[in-house]
Order: structure tokens, then C-alpha cells, then sequence
């Protein structure tokens, strides 16, 4: 059978392009890039390279990104690192509801520790309002943190015009771009961000990788506390060959972002068109057209979203549910029912989120095969019982 | 692609592709409706007796792969039991019956000991056979 | 050229096999572990097992092991840990003057929030005294950390006898084993530790990942905050090749444990000798005895260690020093400073770390080449001269 | 393997593996003793001065690359040159007379810089030709 992977937004293969710029690192120019010798500063040297050219992409300069472990980090990084070093200035947060675990939870963590958070709402599409961030803030807010697109349901944020309601009131914004990075163009200047999260497994590049962009002269406490690597940033040897593959996977992005771009917006609207005319009570999650152009997020009526993605699995189809039951938690996703969606049609839900492997004949099986798994599911679930 | 998810047991994914006694009973002697749409788990169960003995039972869950497995086996199991021995049924030992459940899914089988207990419950308060015993609290959205 | 790496401890290279056992897991069984499909569940397979190696290696169950971006992360995620999570016990931590910096940052940035820290003295060959320990614990204690074995001169520390007194007084216990796992037998419950630190770079893993034992019972708050990976302790995508890398790692050393050691014990001492014998005006930092056995550090009178660094890599010989001039802050090592040096003779250390490529020939080649760098710049230095 | 270091300058390596001047000057003309051991770099510098011009300079430094490398580039900068115009020799030629420094490694031309005031200094002084100047402290442990 074959395998459909449509899960690109959990992770993406690893290219094989960014595999081979690895390798030598592993073996080979494995120096600590801290030493002093010409086999150390080998690795230090390909360690900035990695950083130019990510900073590169994103308008930066090199000196304004950290290396860290991945998106979490990164966001733990932004969020913790504001909270702490401004603590004397104030101890307001302003977020939304719709972070991804890594914003929200550390945002918990910090409300634990007597910061405020205002989680702002979010319309049905899931849109955050420029106004409702000008209206929470206060004498005491130091960090705004509002993430570029969202994973779940796909909806892009207007981060640009946020950055300019954080610049006017000169409070440091946080955006987590480990969505859009390498996907759509993301421009820190342009964006008006002082920090910006990056993971480079959502980018054809390896796990346990990512950066934070940190504008110049944004004063942030460490996070990692140790040793002087990161411009005592960031403490811990460098993890180089994952840096370089970090750099070698957002050059490749670059090259081919507006052909895929163009690619899989196609792809994506043909699943959505062909998912709503073939399944009868079935909606789309997120925004119709303010919405990364690989993500499909809809909720099916009356059944269970892990049960679908089961059948599909043994169907050879890789994709995610919002439903609670396929984490250790039973609430189900709390990114669809901040969008108003009732904990049946979040437990309901399915993403399917495209990427460089797909083609066409991908969609036409999903399109021929969910409709029969939806309507055995409904064959056997109270819920449809109950409305007849 | 390997047919069996490390998920799960061979046996729940058995019970999950080809579930056993899906749908209604007309004219159930009891009817078990547990669960709660927050969780995602909503099952309910109908019982046929005769002379004290389950002759047929059926179910509808909306849920989970192990709470569809875990309706299944119950339905399965409680076949030609006595009402009495019915209730014995534990949710381990419908887990047990589905070859084990991973931990985050114990609440399941615990969903489904309900769903009988409270057919059962149902049939006794029709039949009036008994006194109505309250059954548990619907499992609440927490992990047992 | 022939080149002859002798900083082991800094770093190693990832063994080949290592390499490749990482290999599938960039790019063929690329899912993300959490995910439910089988594809997920491979990866989860694969970290499962890995960790059951680590935990196996140190005596340990697998659910005490919390994988990590390295030994600075599990460092960070043991004393914050511990000291958030007991705040309301108590504010005391105990620890050295000698340990990595890892742990001594980590412990400064808790004394800025307000948490006082016993540096316990150490003696001349930089061990720590037990009673010493013992005396230092208040009602207030809620955390040792004391580090198994010193990076940088060497001494293995009694670990196991502060444990007893650590359980004794009820108090948590964190080593630093870094240096140790996979080079000497370590055993948790031997040691009577709670909390132990490892990183996978230090012993033929790659680098950027690690792990932090975590005694079943010891509540500990996330570090990282965000998902639900490695049972809610520690969030983000986990590094699959990494941790896979990691388990072979630890396979391997298990393997060659014994013979590594014996090999490495007999070059370690010929180059000890060797050295002593050769240049005159130089003494051995670190225990004797007591002493990692691929570790040897020496100061040399008269002369600085970075001048001698480059001049070793001048003729092909990586090694380290404790001379500040080979960090970007000015100071010299503040291990070495706690055995009683002078300024000088830290300025004047020099380290060699032993591994599994060097022979005997790298201990004659460095015996040939070093005197003659000492003697050239000895014949350059100020030092020297007021001395005659 | 590279012969020069990616950390200095392939000046700086060439001032480093063949400093000029390495020694002392018997009855010099001013003596310049800066550094500080805890930093880790001492440097002494040797003048011999003739008719107010430079005519010779030596040094003996305890000190990283760059501080040999600098002491080395100084001595030679200063050679030939007026008093008056040795002490307009500021760190930054002394670097970039190199090929440029480390960011972390330009107190060592700071140093060399006041190597040279200070012998400059102990000259005019001990010719009584001018008042003592006080020269600058010696770099603190701080990265300039
Ligand atoms: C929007 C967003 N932020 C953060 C993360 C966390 O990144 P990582 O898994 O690299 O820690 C993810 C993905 O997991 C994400 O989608
Ligand atoms: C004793 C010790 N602890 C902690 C660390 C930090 O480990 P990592 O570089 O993996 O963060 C090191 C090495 O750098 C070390 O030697």
C-alpha cells in the first residue's frame, strides 16, 4: 500500500540535500566550535554561515539569531526571557488563545508566577482584532505575543499590523513563525517583531534545531544558563551539524518557495473543494483565504476525529486530528473551540497539511477514501441517531 | 505498511476495523447512555434479557479507536451471561479481553463498564426488579 | 600533517555506526513521535528503545529518563527544577566552585532571584569533603549538586558518600556526570542521586541532545513548557535521530567500556610521566588517583596556554587550556583558581583529553613537540626572566 | 590542515610564529612594564632612543596570540620613529597594522599601546626632558 503523508505541519522529512550538508559534521569537522584550533573554528565557521543565511531569509542580521533546540525553546526563550529581564518595567502579557502548547503553556507557567496574561479572543475564523491588542494594553504590559500563522486551523495573523500598535506603544512583540518560516515570506522589518520563533523540522530541515530572532539592542536573560556560545546567549555546544542542516534547509526553501507556494495552494483548494462536496455536514476550520497555504482543517458532524484518522492510517494516509484523544489530555483542541466550535465538532476534526511529496492523485485518494470511512463511523455513532 | 499500529493491540485494532454488535435493539430491555461530548466519548448500549440472561446486546459509541474496541468487546462479553454476572464485568477485564489498552486509554474500558452497568441498571428499573441502584458519575475528562 | 585530537572532553567524534544508525530517522521514518498513525508510533518505538539503553546503562528505569538538547539543558532543568519546584520549602542550594558552568551560571541566576548558595571549598587536587557537605545542609537545603567527575582537571568527586548523606538529611541530590556516563561504570543507586546529568556529544553521540535522570517520586516543574513530550516533563518535537544516535552511543560504550579504559588509564599516565619528565617547571592539576581516565591537566610555569594552544595546532595537536585567553572573558579558570592556583599558573594550564583514536604515537608525538613550544616561548617570557 | 588559524589574522599568525624582536635591550632607554597576571598578559617593552628617534625596540610578553602577535607588530612600528610620533601609535594601527583582531582580542593591542607610552614615558623621564606623564592604567580584566 502506499503512504500518503499529509502531516507536514507535525514534521517534514528531513531533505536528503540537508542530510548530506550534515554528515561531514557528525565525522568529520566534528570540533567543539568554542576551541581555539583550526579544527574547532572550522565548525564555528560553518556554524555562521548557517546563521547568515537564516537570518538572510527573514531580513535579520546574523548577530540577531540564537540557535536553540526547536520551536519550544524558542518560544520559552522570547516569553520567559521578556518576563524576567522586564520584571522591574511590568508584568503584563497580552497573548491569544490560539498558541501553539509552547506560547500558552509557558504563559501558564509565568501566570503561576504572578504574571497577568490577557488572552485575547479570536473571531470564528480565528482572527486576532489589531484593535483588541491596542485596547488590552496597559502601563504594565511588556510583551506581546501573538503567533504569525497557527498551526491547527492554519490562519494567518495581521502581525504587521500588531507590530505597529507594539512599536507606537514601545512594548516588545513576540511572533512564533514556526509555521510560516520557509513557507511564506517573513520579513522581521516588514512584520515590525522583536523576536520571531523558527523550528527547522517544520522546514525540511532536522529536529531538535530552531532559532530565535532577537532585534538588536532587545535586552533578554538567557535561558539556557552555562557556557558563553550564542554570544552568551545561549548556553551548550552547539548542536553544528543540525545548524547547518538548519542553514541548508532554509536555502533550499528560499529557492523553491514561490514554485511550491503556487503548488500547494492549488493542491490545498482542491482537497477543500472536493472534501465539503463529497462529505455532507462537514465545515472548514480557520480562514478561507488568510490561511497557510498547505493547511485543510475541517470538522466532520457526529464522529470522532482519532477514530478517522485510525481508518485512515490503515488506508495508508498519514494526517491529525484536534481531538483529545490523540494526546494524554481528553479536552479536545482548545485552538478549535476558542473559534466558537462545540467539543463535538472539535473531537471531530481533521487536518490534513501538505508538502513537497504530494501531488494531485494524493488528494483524489483521500477524496475517495474518507467519505467511506465518515460514513462507516456515522453508521455506528449515537450522535447521528439522536438528530434524526 | 504494517496492518497493526503500535498504538494499540492487535486485538483492539481487530475489534476497531470489525466491531462487533454495532447499532440498536428495537424494543430494548435496557438501554446504558454514558459519556460526554467534552471527551469525546459517547456510548450508549441496549440490552435484550431473557429469564436473566443477556441474549443480545448492541451498541453505538461515538469515540476514540479504544473506546469503539472497548464497545465492542463489552457487547461481546455480556452475550449469554446472566444479568448478575454482568455486572461483574470490570473495565479491566474488558481491557484485558482487548489484549491490554495503552494507560491514556484505561477511561475507555471504564467508559464501557458504565455503559453496561447502567443497561443493566435500566433493565432492573423497568423490570422492576430490583431497587434503582445509582450507577457511577459518567467518568469525568480526566485520565484514570 | 598528521592531525592528533587530544580534547575529548570538549568534544568527540560521533562514531560511524552511531551515524548511521541515525540515519533512517531523517528521512524515512521521519514522523513525529507524537502523532497516532504508525508512522508516528515507529519514532516513538525508536526513542522508547533508546531510552531503555541510557536507563539501562546507569541502572535506572526508562521512565526516569527525560531526554534533553544536552548536559547544559538537564543541568538548567535539575537545579531551576528543583529550586522552583521547592520554593516553599526552601531557598538553600549546596554545590562546588568547581562545577561546569552549566551548573555554576545556573546556580548564579538563582542567586539573583533571591536563592542562596553554599560553593562548598575543595582541596588542592579539587575534592570535595563529605563533612563538608554535611555541614553546609540547613533547614532551608533543598538541593546538592555536586558534579560526578571535573571537565577540565579531571577529579572524580565522592558521589556516593554525599548521596548517603544527602538521603540521610532528606535533601535532593544532582550530579553532574557528564564527564562519566559512558567512560566509568555510573550507577544511580550507587551514587544516591536523584537528579544526573548527560550529554550525548561527550561519548561518541551527537551533539545537541542529552539527558536528565530523574528519580521515579522527585517532582520536578518543566523546563521547557509546551506539549506533552516525554510525559509532560519536557515539551518540543523530539530529536529522533538524536536520541537515537544517543541509545547506539551508549550501546557502544557499554561494549567497549572495559578495554577503552584500560588502554586509555595506560596512555593517560604515560603522558602524565612523560610530561613531568620532560619539561621541567610543571605540575599536574587534579587528583592523582581520583581521576578521569583519559584526563591530563598540567600547568606550566612562564608561559600562557593559549600561545601554547595555537603552537600545539601548529603542529597538528588539538587540545584546551584554562587560560582565559581562549574565552572571550578575560579571567582564568575558576576550577583551576580553586585548587589554590596562582592567576599565572592558571593562565599557564593546559588539558589533554584521551579517546578512541589516539595510540601510543599521539603521546610520543606530543611528548617530541611540546617541549620545544615551551622552550620558545619561555625564551619570550617576562615571567621567566624575574625569576633568574 | 590550514596552516593559519581562522581565529587571527594570517598577519597576526605570521607575527606570532616569527615574532620580531623577542628580548631584552641592555641599558635601555626607557622600559614599558604593563599587564596584569590575573588578566594573563604581561608585556615589557625596550626602547633605545637616539638623537628623539626610536633606534631599536624589543619585548618579552607572557600572553595569548595576540599579545605576542602585537607586542611583535609595535616593535616593529616603532622603529625609526621620533618619540613624539611613537606616541601617536594607537591601538587600532597596531591592529590593523595585523590585519585586524578578534573583537575579544583587541585589549591585547590596547596593551601594546600602553607598552609603548610606558617605555615612552620612563624614557622622558628619566632623560628629565619632560615631566612625567602618567600613562593610563593597566586594562582591567574587561574585553575593551
Ligand atoms: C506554531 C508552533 N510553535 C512551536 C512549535 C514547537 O516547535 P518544536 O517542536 O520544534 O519545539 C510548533 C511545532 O511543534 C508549532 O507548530
Ligand atoms: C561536566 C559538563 N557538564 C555540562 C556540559 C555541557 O554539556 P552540553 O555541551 O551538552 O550542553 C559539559 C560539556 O560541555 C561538561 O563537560
Amino acid at each position: 500500500m502506499r503512504r500518503i503523508y499529509l502531516d507536514y505541519a507535525a514534521t517534514t522529512p528531513t531533505h536528503p540535500e540537508v542530510v548530506k550538508a550534515m554528515l561531514p559534521y557528525f565525522t568529520d569537522v566534528f570540533g567543539n566550535p568554542s576551541s581555539i584550533y583550526s579544527y574547532g573554528q572550522e565548525a564555528k565557521g560553518a556554524i555562521e554561515e548557517a546563521r547568515s543565511k537564516v537570518a538572510d531569509l527573514i531580513g535579520a542580521q546574523s548577530e540577531e539569531l540564537v540557535f536553540t533546540s526547536g520551536g519550544t525553546e524558542a518560544d520559552n526563550f522570547a516569553i520567559k526571557g521578556v518576563a524576567y529581564t522586564n520584571e522591574h518595567k511590568g508584568n503584563h502579557i497580552i497573548t491569544t488563545p490560539i498558541e501553539h502548547h509552547a506560547g500558552m503553556e509557558t504563559c501558564k507557567s509565568l501566570e503561576r508566577r504572578g504574571v497577568r496574561v490577557t488572552y485575547l479572543p479570536v473571531d470564528e475564523h480565528g482572527l486576532v482584532d489589531p484593535d483588541n491588542v491596542r485596547r488590552a494594553i496597559t502601563d504594565k504590559t511588556i510583551l506581546i505575543s501573538v503567533m504569525h500563522a497557527n498551526n491547527e486551523m492554519g490562519t494567518i495573523e495581521p502581525i504587521a499590523e500588531i507590530g505597529k500598535i507594539a512599536r507606537e506603544a514601545r512594548i516588545y512583540f513576540h511572533t512564533d513563525a514556526v509555521q510560516t518560516v520557509g513557507h511564506i515570506p517573513v520579513d522581521v522589518n516588514e512584520l515590525g517583531v522583536d523576536l520571531l520563533s523558527m523550528s527547522a523540522h517544520k522546514l525540511y530541515g532536522p529536529k531538535g534545531v530552531g532559532a530565535l530572532y532577537v532585534r538588536g539592542g532587545t535586552k533578554l536573560l538567557p535561558f539556557m544558563h552555562g557556557g558563553e556560545q550564542e554570544r552568551r546567549r545561549r548556553a551548550s555546544t552547539e548542536n553544528v551539524p543540525g545548524i547547518v542542516g538548519f542553514g541548508r534547509a532554509i536555502e533550499l526553501a528560499k529557492q523553491e518557495m514561490d514554485e511550491e507556494a503556487e503548488r500547494l495552494t492549488y493542491l490545498r483548494d482542491q482537497l477543500i473543494k472536493g472534501l465539503l462536496e463529497r462529505i455532507d455536514h462537514i465545515r472548514l476550520n480557520g480562514h478561507l483565504t488568510k490561511r497557510l497555504l498547505n493547511n485543510v482543517n475541517v470538522s466532520v458532524d457526529f464522529v470522532e476525529g482519532e477514530s478517522m484518522l485510525l481508518n485512515l492510517d490503515l488506508e495508508g494516509i498519514c494526517a491529525s486530528t484536534g481531538s483529545a484523544c490523540s494526546s494524554s489530555s481528553l479536552e479536545p483542541s482548545y485552538v478549535l473551540l476558542a473559534l466558537g466550535l462545540s467539543p463535538e465538532l472539535a473531537h471531530g476534526s481533521l487536518r490534513f497539511t501538505l508538502g513537497r511529496e504530494n501531488t494531485s492523485k494524493d488528494i483524489d485518494y483521500v477524496l475517495e477514501v474518507l467519505p467511506k470511512i465518515v460514513a462507516k463511523l456515522r453508521a455506528m455513532s449515537p450522535l447521528l441517531k439522536s438528530r434524526r | 505498511m504494517r496492518d497493526v499500529l503500535s498504538l494499540y493491540s492487535e486485538k483492539v485494532m481487530e475489534h476497531f476495523k470489525n466491531p462487533r454488535n454495532v447499532g440498536e435493539i428495537e424494543n430494548p430491555d435496557g438501554i446504558g447512555h454514558v459519556g460526554n461530548p467534552v471527551c469525546g466519548d459517547i456510548m450508549e448500549l441496549y440490552i435484550k434479557v431473557k429469564d436473566e440472561v443477556i441474549v443480545d446486546a448492541k451498541f453505538k459509541t461515538f469515540g476514540c479507536g479504544a473506546a469503539i474496541a472497548t464497545s465492542s468487546m463489552v457487547t461481546e462479553l455480556v452475550k449469554g451471561k446472566t444479568v448478575e454476572g454482568a455486572l461483574k464485568i470490570s473495565n479491566h477485564a474488558v481491557a484485558e479481553a482487548l489484549g491490554g489498552l495503552p494507560p491514556i486509554k484505561m477511561h475507555c474500558s471504564l467508559l464501557a463498564e458504565e455503559a453496561l452497568k447502567s443497561a443493566i441498571e435500566d433493565y432492573l428499573t423497568k423490570s422492576k426488579k430490583g431497587k434503582a441502584r445509582r450507577h457511577k458519575e459518567n467518568a469525568k475528562c480526566k485520565i484514570q
